[in-house]
């Protein structure tokens, strides 16, 4: 059965290591923070200026003066910092921030990414997807295996306009959990009880399945 | 002590005029300069070029500008939750230049460090680099991205002192300190405005050097966007 | 919270190697970082490249690696003051290379925030120039300068965390930030150690995403270059 | 007269305005600070990282975290800020700051100035030298006239590695004041009993003599 939002999320979690410093995105990604695995400890930094970000606030403990990359009312943990922007991006474009994690509306086999624009409809901007992707080794793509159409979102190219050439390293679906490498998606696992020929037929670019894939373990 | 300190948010934006560009601290309604904003609606002037993060919501922070038509252009990383301004944009009134955060960022600090240029991984065979230098460094491409140029940075403090020195709360901090580094003229308005030599010389954010005016800023709102809790 | 603490300076300084480049905080003798440069003397590893502003005095900081001849490439803005640094440099044993000094500042933060590459108008037309590409921007000569390279930085901040948050005292800043942003593995030493929390979050200089390790130094001398005082 | 250091420091003095930052080299630029006009504000920066410097500590007050740039223990005047490097350089390259005054050895009638390195000599660095004269519009050399072998310092071009190349804009020296002009050396002041004459012969570069030539007052 295909995973859910949250089931993304937990399984990308795995993909933290101890020691990692991340910026999650928006959506899915900000999922990811509920499943840190046990016994490591990860710091969440936030693209607006902080390091250490904790859980929302209880109810009236709100702080105007204290919020995510989302806008969203925030926490500061124990050993947190805030900075300015041009700080934030030095962690970011330096490699300081290990790992990434971010939606997408497209993924290409090469490993480019589009999520910011749609041609024709209000264009909201990049805000820092376009850093982020460009800057950190690590840039985990949070996303659904096909669109509301029932198309797939792993392309033989982006159709969409670009937001980082070559970034992606690894895309984690409610369908499956894939590799970008030079040959194009290769497949790791598959989510519970979802069938390789399911992942084929969802995925349009080239996807390379070799020997046995397991199914993802929650 | 250079003495910076102007009476209230009048004061602070003397000398504007129409179609100048302005930088405008805050992400999203966060850390924005609520009094230089309210007095810029005041006076009407038209036709600015605004150089700010966001554009705030249809009736806060920037968005109170573009419902009397005052800006010509937006220079910003993010532009969602703004009914008017799609409108604007739709119709073709306001021209809008979107930038990646970081490099909007960077191109604040350039032009206040006196550094007119530098190269960056964020946008790289993006629509962002189209007529851009590229370059590669250490196998990576890299795009030539320019410091930008301000008549006037409006930013927003915490605590500040009559020397012009800057304490950022929190995430408030975000572009403030860049933006008052590049301004012509920065005008700094603050929730709590002290004597020199109460604030710590270590623990200021922005030396009262990139300021040009200071004021006590009045009945703040400090809005918050997205307001996000959990149970007790 | 991630937890940067080790030991001592000998577990500070783990995994250097002879031939690497190093990174040194500090302004004459003012915030380097004592406990680091007394264990890298007692581990005598040689052919070290050091990037530091100045080189110490004849038997403090720098001064002690140069007596061991560990050090076979400065590059400083200004190495005054030091009789066998002076020897070495006329005898061809030490190589030097001058830069200045906001170059300098500015290649440890642009390597530590992914700038490549940057045009500053320091040092245009004399031979710090030579060979370096020349730009014109708004009718003035600049040159492109890059971003160094550190295998290790070695700062010294006065209080620092658990998480390796780090926060300075007075001018003893100078350099330390920067290079603690630019380091492939940066270690700091500081006078106090407290547990996370402890610091103000918005009184962080350096956060600790930036620091890998961080000990509470011993012994500090904390040497005073030039006694200047004025009469009661 | 020829003036004294202080002479040329009281001198320099006049041309701070109020609301000046202002950077002071070491050597007769250090002394400008005792002599600023009375009813301006002015505040000192020092390139290692401190804005409102004070004078010297009393005894005993000496702070080996407080220095400045070169190396002498200060103080922090109420106002005061410290930064890091880069913020430190930001501010001059930046042009916050409105003037610096500094020594030469030889200073050419288009502007170059040399003062860190003399060939066959053991060279200490230029420290922030370049990137002061580099930047701010007001650099104003405080020197002598002549060398010690009597030779002039003014000349029509350097011998010595440069420094910086058409950025003085001004000489005061123990003979004259003058302005570094397209044309050359422009006598604006003479020194108290000093002759335009005297001021001519120890001047190799180009130097315009228009109209009366008045006296400094100090």
């Amino acid at each position: 059965m295909a995973l859910d939002k949250n089931g993304i999320a937990q399984r990308i979690a795995q993909e933290m290591q101890d020691g990692y410093y991340v910026n999650l995105g928006i959506g899915i990604p900000t999922l990811v923070a509920n499943y840190i695995p046990q016994g490591i400890s990860v710091e969440f930094q936030s693209e607006n200026g902080i390091l250490g970000m904790g859980p929302f606030p209880f109810e009236g403990e709100e702080d105007p003066d204290l919020i995510n990359a989302g806008k969203q009312t925030i926490t500061a943990l124990p050993g947190a910092a805030f900075f300015d922007s041009a700080m934030s991006f030095g962690m970011i474009r330096g490699q300081h921030v290990h790992m990434t994690v971010l939606g997408a509306m497209e993924v290409a086999e090469n490993g480019d990414i589009a999520n910011w624009k749609i041609p024709g409809k209000m264009v909201k901007g990049m805000g820092g997807a376009m850093d982020l992707v460009a800057s950190a080794d690590n840039i985990i793509v949070a996303m659904m295996h096909t669109n509301r159409a029932g198309e797939s979102k792993l392309l033989p190219e982006c159709t969409l306009p670009l937001t980082g050439v070559g970034v992606v390293r690894k895309v984690v679906t409610d369908l499956a959990v894939m590799d970008v490498t030079p040959d194009g998606f290769k497949l790791l696992e598959r989510a519970p009880g979802v069938s390789v020929e399911e992942i084929k037929n969802a995925t349009a670019g080239r996807l390379i399945v070799e020997g046995d894939i397991p199914e993802m373990k929650l | 002590m250079i003495n910076k300190v102007v009476a209230n948010a009048e004061e602070g934006i003397a000398g504007v005029k129409d179609n100048m560009t302005f930088m405008l601290g805050g992400f999203g309604l966060s850390g924005i300069p609520e009094n230089a904003i309210s007095a810029l609606q005041k006076i009407g002037i038209k036709g600015l070029t605004c150089i700010s993060n966001n554009a705030g919501v249809d009736d806060f922070g920037l968005g109170l500008l573009l419902q009397g038509h005052q800006i010509k252009k937006m220079i910003s990383s993010y532009v969602g939750e703004n009914d008017e301004f799609e409108r604007q944009m739709l119709s073709g009134e306001l021209e809008v230049d979107l930038i990646p955060q970081g490099t909007l960022a960077e191109r604040c600090r350039a032009a206040g460090a006196g550094i007119p240029a530098f190269f960056t991984p964020a946008g790289y065979g993006t629509e962002v680099a189209e007529g851009k230098e590229v370059r590669i460094f250490n196998g990576k491409p890299h795009i030539l991205e320019h410091a930008f140029e301000a008549d006037y940075a409006f930013v927003k403090a915490w605590k500040g002192d009559e020397a012009g020195n800057l304490i950022f709360k929190g995430t408030a901090r975000n572009f403030n300190p860049l933006m008052a580094m590049a301004g012509k003229i920065t005008v700094a308005e603050v929730e709590e405005l002290v004597p020199a030599g109460e604030l710590h010389p270590n623990e200021i954010h922005t030396p009262g050097i990139f300021v040009q005016r200071i004021f006590k800023g009045t009945n703040y709102e400090k809005r918050i966007e997205q307001r996000t809790v959990r149970q007790r």
